[in-house]
């Protein structure tokens, strides 16, 4: 390698912006990177990194802002334009077409095969035959299809947008491994993962996102996290923001809600739990480890496999989540996109479960109605300036119209799937402050984060789902979070330190 | 029931339109009072030629004696037809004429039934006026065959002016909504000439409160009920009997029985009715049959062809039902 | 430039709120060009025949509407008109003019039975299942036609006042249509069934979360359908003054155009009736205009589908609403 | 074990189906033999080709409703092209309403990706405007086709008991399918049926691997249309009932509206059970009008119980 080409970047982005509608997603962000680098590209939910990835690799195309590879200034106009200049995503979602069987998917995209099968191989698959259809294979399989796909075809840029999100510990050693091994044969990867560990187990540098602009650019060394998390957010987060007494939770009486070997669908498998009213319990899992079916069978959602539930002590089962919602279950999905009519105002998603929790398809008392829909919308403080469809809402608001539905008509146990995915701090930190409030005023509270620092913010206790199973629960109060990471990865408390 | 008796395979592609419907149940009571049928095999639906192509070759498959059918257009299954009768069996063509060598043709003189009614109504103008054309369905065989009639009408009386010219896809609704766009214009219409949609232009003239004109129909029973009826209205009813279906069955009966007919085509001329001469006034009376679907031509037998009486046309029922 | 493109989004912004307005703009431009081409024919009494032929065209695509609220279709419509206008014509001789209207009438609610159950239980895609009940339908009334033919039929006096009759120049036939409209679009509004059908057709799972129980609305609403076709069909027939077995036929394609025209989306969440009925109106004109030009009937039919393209993509892109 | 069933069984289970309606209709008619089979195949062409026609923009996420309209054309333009032509000229007419049917249908699917109105609306729109084009070729049943290719599908095929027809059929459908289903475009129409971002982002070129899938159906559509001329030996500007027919066919043979799943053999056979249950219903002499009823019940039911597999597929 000459100092000439080592001078020039592989690719080089400046200014790149990008509007959906309103929504700002990318505001002048820039990237960088030279052959042999890996780059991580940090920022917090909804930064834009997703956006700037598929920018980058022709699947969206910028409002402005140009891309430079090997220093020519390139439009890049597809994903298959993309792939002839040497970039190649792995996105966030998985991209195999799902009807098509796999030798047909790379077929699709002209992969070798025997190249793909070489590192499928080197990933740890085994036993998968080229006609298995997309379909039928585990997430975390096609996570791993996707990079060997896009591997096989020799990229001079791979980029990863949260590839190990989905992947047990096992698959992931394997994939940074490869990572690592691809920077040293001189390719240039850009990594996206919101875990640390692996940021700074395999990157070179971190770029940082905030609110779509590119806020930072530094050398990963040892103590750099504090320097991104303050970049990412803008803030330092305070640790326990809005906890009123720090005295330990005790839990008495009968529990709302009794959980008993719980299991469901191929991920859950024995979950034992106790909510009890008055407290936010939280759930702490990584990505992947059943705790998506535990909130769909409290929900109503799915039937379980074994084991039973109680609401104050009284064995329920549930066929549709009306039956749950009658019981007094409120469940907030994780993803926007399953909550809300996009389509339609403010005011209609808010009152949707009022309509069906009381079976009504007469006359809708309007007054009454648009009473209930206002005390939830300045409850939740929700900027209501383009409230006749939900979709042109922010993606903070959107969330706070999940929450706000079930507010508007009190509620009694309310089940949070990461509620504060994609939103920021401010809001954040009011939802925080809303669902202690809503224990205090005796609601229980299940609450699952993916962000584990939300955990001592807003729960009481937690109980850490690993594999399917219950294997801890912690005082939230006391818990930093390397103690919920560890005790995230299985590794209990007590446990000792594997190597 | 005769144990000798024949299978007449019957094949019709419109389906849902009184004057097909009743052409069916004339097939059926003729069939039913020849005595000499055992059971008719009716391919009765909606389709195009390549639809009746299949039908007939259904029939020829189910080995019945004869086939009378009214064909889709005179060329489109021509082909089945040669099939049938190299199979030995009667084929016999009602409503419209077939090319095909061999079959029988016993139809209705659709450019005659054309003419008749456009010369009358342009006598009816003195030979000079403005006339709406109301046709049938665009594209379709009788159609082109009303339109070739009409035209020679038409040279006949070089001042008669076409001032509207529709089609009404043979639809009620859609004949009743143009005449009344057109009446809304304002603009002049001295006679209407319709192919068969009638009885709901004379509504529309009605309702409208327009002056009624000489209107030119065929004998369904609404609009012959009308040229009874209504006060003022001069108009005439062209017959276009679809009791030639029975007639078919009569003829394909009686070839099988060995009596050949002088020719292969035979052609039932239509006649006129018109309200306004006493001839054609008494044959509308005559005809008036309140129990009749006003989509039903009334004119429900065919002398000399057909044995059935009214009930029995109108009961629709076939040997073995 | 982009003062042009300001320009025409903020046209697109205004017409997104008001989403009427383009629709009521293009059926005067029709009308006037109608009253330009043939001076003198926007009177009284043309307008009274519009209307008059609008209105089944309008209820049928009511029909259309309220399913392509929820993403579906009923294209078992037209022909549960017509066996409800044909077996009530024909049952009056027989039973009356009451108790026949309600025999009408129950076939039509039983087809809409039969494609909710499909719909809501079976989860058939609605384009198939109510083309299927459409064709068992059709069956069925030929093989009932068969048993009438000896009774007659006979047009309720009531019915064909309603098709056809006129108070103050207007269509005795808006004495049913307008509380059935006003009916419909209160019912789109302010009611809980309304708000599901919304519900439903913009995110179902969302819906289910909420706790709607989808095969109730969907077994309501086709029903509920079937009688609007029902009623349809007996509308019609008053204004036809002939019942016959494809009496409403014709106007199943229009009514799929009347409601796409007006604004419903066929992918479900957005709509509504107000728009059908100007969409009714407009292609009634639409009509007209074409009756009225004289050019070969193949010509006609060329610009009768190029204007429906031009008028759903105009609109389509002026409120953004595609997917 | 549900999602095998529907992948493959389906098609067994049709097959099934099929082999009984054969035994039935020997029962019912000893006769039943060659002749039997080739009006059966006669019967099935056009409705084949609708339904060939259907299925690929079924398969790629879309549907064309004027499929009957754009045969008709097809059907007129060859009976006027062939009216009076040698031999010679006939093949150029052929050739000529081939890419006619590509044509028509490259443009409705350049207009559904250009006007990014749904493609049934379209479609819909488009049904009016090639209605009346056939209306502008041919205002009433006319023209006329060369003998040597209406014997195309007149006979025997070699063996006594293959019929031509068949034999066109399955020539014309293999012909055109097989090497598409092999070629990148065909995979690609799969792709978009399945799932349109993945394949944008797989690299397929989504609008015009969406304009050659409807290109596709409009040369299906041609070659129905022009089986209609080559049958009945005129043309015949009134579409004939192949819409709602070929929707039912593409259902029943297990291609899901919504696109990315199943293939022609399937709606093929499905065409011929349709086609089969008619003429047992004839020969069995059964009332015109309920062979309707039975027809339309066939396809609720069997699409029901589709419904209810695939709902308690999702819920193991
Ligand atoms: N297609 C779209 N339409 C509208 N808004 C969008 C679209 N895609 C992304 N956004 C918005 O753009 C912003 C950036 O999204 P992006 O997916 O790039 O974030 P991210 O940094 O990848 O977040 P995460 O860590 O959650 O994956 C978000 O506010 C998101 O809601
Ligand atoms: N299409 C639109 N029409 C009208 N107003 C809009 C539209 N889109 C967004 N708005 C309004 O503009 C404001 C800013 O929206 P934006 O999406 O930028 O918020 P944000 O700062 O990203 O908030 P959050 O952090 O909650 O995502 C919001 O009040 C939103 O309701
Ligand atoms: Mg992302
Ligand atoms: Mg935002």
């Amino acid at each position: 390698m000459t100092d000439q080409q080592a001078q020039t970047p592989l690719l080089d982005a400046k200014g790149v912006s990008k509007r959906f509608g309103a929504v700002v997603a990318l505001e002048d962000a820039s990237l960088t990177i030279s052959a042999g680098q890996i780059v991580a590209l940090m920022g917090a939910n909804g930064a834009g990194k997703s956006t700037f990835v598929k920018i980058l690799t022709g699947a969206l195309k910028p409002d402005t802002g140009h891309v430079r590879i090997r220093g020519t200034e390139r439009r890049v106009g597809s994903p298959a334009e993309a792939r002839r200049s040497g970039l190649v995503p792995v996105y966030q979602e998985p991209s195999l077409i799902p009807d098509l069987s796999i030798a047909d998917n790379l077929r699709l995209g002209d992969t070798p095969v025997a190249d793909f099968q070489h590192w499928v191989h080197e990933l740890g698959i085994d036993g998968l035959h080229l006609d298995d259809m997309i379909s039928a294979l585990p997430l975390a399989t096609l996570r791993i299809l996707d990079l060997a796909r896009a591997l096989a075809v020799k990229p001079d840029v791979l980029l990863l947008d949260e590839m190990t999100a989905a992947l047990p510990t096992d698959l992931v050693e394997k994939v940074l491994d490869t990572v690592r091994k691809q920077a040293d044969a001189g390719q240039s990867v850009i990594y996206i993962s919101h875990r640390f560990s692996e940021i700074a187990e395999i990157c070179d540098r971190a770029t940082v996102l905030r609110d779509g602009a590119t806020v930072g650019d530094l050398p990963i060394t040892p103590g750099v996290e504090e320097k991104v998390v303050e970049l990412m957010l803008g803030a330092v987060l305070d640790k326990d923001p809005t906890r009123t007494s720090t005295a330990a939770h005790c839990p008495e009486g009968m529990p709302r809600v009794t959980v008993r070997n719980l299991a469901a669908g191929t991920k859950l498998q024995d979950v034992s739990l106790d909510l009890y009213r008055g407290e936010v319990l939280g759930v702490v899992a990584l990505e992947g480890q059943g705790q998506d079916q535990l909130f769909d069978v409290l929900a109503g959602m799915d039937s379980p496999t074994a084991g039973t539930i109680a609401l104050d002590g009284k064995t329920v089962s549930f066929n549709h989540p009306a039956d749950a919602i009658a019981a007094g279950l409120s469940f907030v999905p994780g993803d926007r996109a399953d909550g809300l009519l996009m389509e339609r105002s403010v005011h209609e998603n808010i009152a949707l479960p009022q309509l069906a929790r009381f079976a009504k398809w007469g006359a809708i008392g309007m007054k009454k109605e648009a009473a209930t829909v206002k005390k939830a919308i300045d409850r939740l403080q929700i900027d209501t300036r383009a409230q006749g469809e939900v979709q042109r809402l922010s993606g903070g608001n959107q969330q706070k119209v999940t929450i706000g539905r079930w507010i508007a008509a009190g509620v009694d146990t309310l089940l949070l799937f990461d509620p504060t995915r994609g939103i920021d701090v401010r809001t954040k930190r009011q939802i925080y402050l809303l669902v202690r409030e809503l224990a205090e005023q005796g609601a229980a509270v299940l609450y699952y984060t993916s962000e584990l620092a939300e955990v001592p913010a807003a729960c009481d206790r937690a109980v850490v789902i690993f594999n399917g199973k219950v294997v801890d629960v912690i005082e939230a109060a006391d818990a930093d979070e390397q103690t919920l990471m560890r005790a995230a990865y299985g590794l209990t408390a007590s446990a000792a330190v594997s190597a | 029931m005769a144990a000798d008796g024949y299978t007449i395979g019957i094949s019709n592609t419109v389906q849902g339109n009184g004057w097909r419907e009743e052409m069916v149940c004339a097939m059926k009571a003729q069939a039913l009072v020849s005595g000499k049928v055992d059971s008719l095999n009716i391919a009765h639906r909606n389709t195009d030629a390549t639809g009746q192509l299949e039908d007939m070759r259904n029939l020829i498959q189910a080995g019945v004696d004869a086939i009378v059918l009214n064909p889709s257009n005179s060329d489109g299954v021509n082909a089945a037809i040669e099939e049938a009768i190299a199979a030995g069996i009667v084929v016999v063509a009602v409503d419209q004429a077939v090319s095909a060598e061999g079959a029988y043709v016993l139809s209705n003189n659709q450019e005659e039934y054309a003419y008749l009614g456009a010369k009358w109504l342009f006598e009816q103008l003195g030979g000079s006026g403005s006339v709406v054309y109301m046709r049938g369905a665009a594209g379709a065989g009788a159609d082109n065959d009303r339109d070739t009639g009409f035209k020679r009408a038409m040279e006949e009386y070089p001042d008669i002016k076409i001032v509207h010219e529709v089609f009404t896809g043979w639809q009620q609704d859609q004949g009743k909504q143009q005449i009344l766009d057109y009446l809304s214009t304002g603009l002049p219409v001295d006679g209407v000439w319709t192919s068969g949609i009638d009885n709901v232009i004379v509504d529309a003239f009605i309702e409208s409160d327009v002056p009624l004109v000489p209107i030119v129909g065929a004998d369904n029973a609404g609009f012959v009920g009308q040229l009874a009826t209504v006060e003022g209205f001069t108009g005439a009813a062209v017959t276009n009997p679809g009791s030639i279906g029975g007639a078919g069955v009569t003829l394909a009966l009686q070839i099988l029985d060995g009596k050949m007919p002088e020719s292969n085509t035979v052609l039932v001329d239509p006649s006129i009715w018109a309200n306004n001469d006493p001839e054609g006034k008494a044959l509308i009376a005559a005809a008036q049959n309140p129990n009749l679907d006003p989509e039903w031509p009334v004119s429900v037998q065919i002398p000399g062809w057909t044995d059935y009486s009214m009930d029995e046309i109108i009961a629709c029922k076939g040997p073995g039902e | 430039m982009t003062s042009e493109t300001t320009m025409f989004k903020s046209v697109g912004r205004f017409i997104g709120n008001n989403p009427l307005v383009p629709l009521l703009i293009l059926l005067l431009v029709l009308v006037g060009v109608l009253e330009f081409m043939r001076p003198g024919i926007v009177n009284e009494r043309w307008i009274g025949n519009t209307i008059k032929f609008a209105i089944p065209l309008a209820m049928l695509a009511a029909c259309q509407t309220l399913t392509m609220l929820t993403g579906g279709i009923d294209l078992s419509a037209a022909v549960a008109a017509t066996i409800s206008a044909f077996v009530m014509a024909t049952q009056v001789p027989i039973v009356g003019v009451p108790l026949a209207i309600c025999i009408g009438l129950i076939p039509a609610i039983m087809i809409g039975m039969v494609n909710g159950f499909g719909v809501a239980v079976c989860r058939v895609h609605p384009l198939i299942m109510t083309l299927g009940t459409g064709l068992i339908a059709t069956g069925c009334l030929q093989v009932y036609q068969r048993f009438v033919i000896a009774s007659g039929s006979v047009i309720p006096d009531g019915l064909a006042w309603l098709g056809t009759g006129r108070t103050w120049g207007l269509p005795n036939a808006l004495i049913l249509f307008v509380p059935i409209a006003i009916l419909i679009i209160w019912a789109q509004r302010r009611t809980g069934f309304g708000r599901l059908l919304y519900a439903l057709g913009s995110n179902e799972t969302a819906s289910r979360i909420s706790g709607v129980r989808s095969w109730q609305v969907f077994l309501a609403l086709y029903m509920l359908s079937g009688l609007i076709a029902g009623v349809t069909g007996l509308l019609y027939v008053g204004l036809i003054k002939a019942p016959s077995l494809s009496l409403v036929n014709p106007l199943l394609l229009p009514s799929v155009a009347a409601a796409v025209i007006g604004g419903t989306s066929i992918f479900g969440g957005r709509g509504g009736y107000s728009g059908t009925i100007l969409g009714a109106l407009i292609l009634t004109v639409l009509g007209t205009l074409l009756t009225l030009l004289q050019m070969p009937e193949g010509l006609r039919r060329i610009l009768f589908g190029l204007i429906i393209l031009t008028v759903t993509t105009t609109y389509i892109r002026l409120t953004e609403q595609s997917r | 074990m549900t999602r095998q069933f529907l992948r493959h069984g389906w098609t067994a289970g049709l097959l099934a189906i099929l082999a009984l309606l054969f035994v039935f209709t020997k029962i019912i008619q000893p006769d039943f033999g060659t002749s039997g089979l080739d009006s059966l195949s006669r019967a099935m062409l056009p409705f084949a080709f609708a339904t060939a026609a259907m299925a690929v923009v079924v398969i790629a996420g879309g549907i064309d409703l004027s499929v009957a309209s754009m045969m008709a054309v097809a059907g007129v333009t060859a009976a006027v092209l062939m009216d009076g032509a040698g031999d010679g000229m006939t093949a150029v007419a052929v050739v000529i309403v081939l890419l006619v049917g590509l044509t028509m249908g490259a443009i409705n699917g350049a207009l559904i990706v250009i006007t990014r109105v749904p493609d049934i609306v379209v479609t819909l729109a488009m049904l009016y405007v090639w209605e009346g084009v056939a209306l502008l070729i041919l205002n009433g049943p006319g023209g006329s086709a060369t003998p040597w290719l209406r014997e195309l599908i007149v006979g025997p095929f070699i063996v006594p008991w293959l019929p031509r027809s068949l034999v066109f059929l399955a020539v014309c459908l293999v012909a055109v399918w097989v090497p598409l289903k092999r070629s990148k475009l065909g995979l690609s129409i799969y792709a978009i049926g399945s799932n349109d971002l993945a394949a944008y982002r797989s690299g397929v070129s989504v609008g015009r691997t969406r304009i050659a899938a409807y290109a596709v159906c409009g040369l299906f559509a041609a070659i129905g249309g022009l089986t209609l001329t080559m049958s009945t030996g005129n043309g015949e500007p009134i579409p004939g009932p192949y819409l709602m027919a070929s929707v039912a066919a593409v259902v029943l043979g297990g291609v899901v509206l919504g696109g990315g799943k199943g293939a022609l053999l399937g709606p093929i056979i499905a065409v011929i059970i349709l086609r089969l249950v008619r003429m047992d219903l004839t020969l069995l002499s059964v009332d015109p009008n309920v062979t309707t009823i039975v027809e339309g019940t066939i396809m609720v039911v069997v699409v029901m119980f589709g419904g209810v597999l695939a709902y308690r597929g999702r819920h193991k």
